[in-house]
């Protein structure tokens, strides 16, 4: 199933395809994968990623989501590293 | 009141949105680029935004501390490019009491910080960084 | 920077005074003149003060603040009659690390309620009541 | 001597003699005497003067005094109730 991806901060300059300012990525996962799965995927695409998820919070949609979270297809999970807004 | 914009922030407007009669005081807390970060010379920040979850949080801090403390609370924060000297962060609570508006205005920029989906990229005579929490990043990218 | 007057305050006045590029935020109290106060409504407020102390005793705060968080803080008092809705204090401290802003405008309006030799005179359907520390006695006079 | 005495709040409504917008009464007590001298002069005045000690303090000039402070001819002694600026 194919799920979007939204990185931000270093990590989305560190993404394998060039990605709009909207950050999005789309990933091809087998159908009942969780968000662990879908890190593990994400962060084997470029060594500059390799550390996603010890250093982000995932959200599905616009809610926080943990690792264990199980996704659906066309679900938009976001990656968001240490903020630093304010 | 929540407001994620482009344009210059109006410290002003956030006062305007919490203020009624009845309350004696309000604090506010603006956050500014300033000219030095981390020992560096900063020529200006850019702040990213996950827009729609980042107002959904806003929304949230203002519904917290409406519930927390009985205040009203708005919260302003801008994006994109921004120069020394203007404001990052515009957040206002209004009270009766003193005490309570220090406090719940202190919970807002703090919680702001943790948990609201915004991300800045500091522009320095050094290189330009990403700052993630404690981290600062370097990157290779020009404003975008 | 200290003003006691009897114009209306400008809150921008008191932020421009304590900001630098080096600063990256700013707490701002600001104490408005309400419609209730003790069960009671409020018409206006007069402020009395003894002047000479009064700016002596702002200056002492202002060079508190800067000797006990190296920052500089700006203290506007307004006397005379004020309308509801209209400022009647303005506290701004500029700082880059926000927690020492907080404290420091915290402490600042905390000790000026209790040293600054200003008293405030309260205006309300039910009589006027000179405001001292706690108590509120009636009067007879009427606004000077 | 001469000093200067300054009240504030309802205390200066409670002035036996109409007093200015500044607040100024004059009194005439024994050379030597302290802040205590002078405010037990005053809080005999009028009833509603009685408590002036309990309720306020003082300065002598522009700077906090105590009742023990020694007055000299000229002096300007402020009787301060409790502040209510802000």
């Amino acid at each position: 199933m194919i799920v979007r991806v939204l990185l931000f901060g270093h990590y989305r300059e560190a993404a394998p395809v060039p990605v709009g300012t909207d950050g999005l990525l789309t990933a091809d996962i087998p159908e009942g994968s969780t968000v662990a799965t879908l890190a593990e995927t994400i962060s084997s695409l470029d060594p500059r990623l390799s550390d996603l998820v010890s250093r982000t919070r995932v959200a599905v949609g616009t809610e926080f989501a943990t690792l264990e979270t199980v996704l659906s297809a066309g679900d938009e999970v976001a990656f968001l590293p240490p903020m630093s807004g304010g | 009141m929540v407001q994620l914009t482009q344009d210059i922030l109006n410290p002003q407007a956030a006062v305007d949105a919490v203020m009624t009669t009845s309350d004696g005081a309000y604090v506010q807390f603006v956050g500014v680029v300033r000219s030095h970060s981390r020992g560096r010379e900063v020529t200006g920040l850019e702040y990213q935004a996950y827009v729609p979850m980042a107002e959904q949080q806003m929304l949230r801090l203002v519904g917290a501390v409406r519930e927390k403390w009985g205040l009203a609370c708005a919260i302003l924060h801008r994006m994109g490019y921004i120069p020394v000297g203007e404001a990052a962060v515009v957040i206002c609570v209004a009270s009766s009491h003193r005490a309570e508006a220090f406090e719940a205005c202190r919970w807002a920029i703090d919680t702001l910080k943790n948990d609201v989906p915004i991300w800045k990229k500091e522009f320095t005579v050094d290189g330009t960084f990403w700052i993630e929490g404690e981290d600062a990043i370097l990157t290779n990218n020009k404003p975008s």
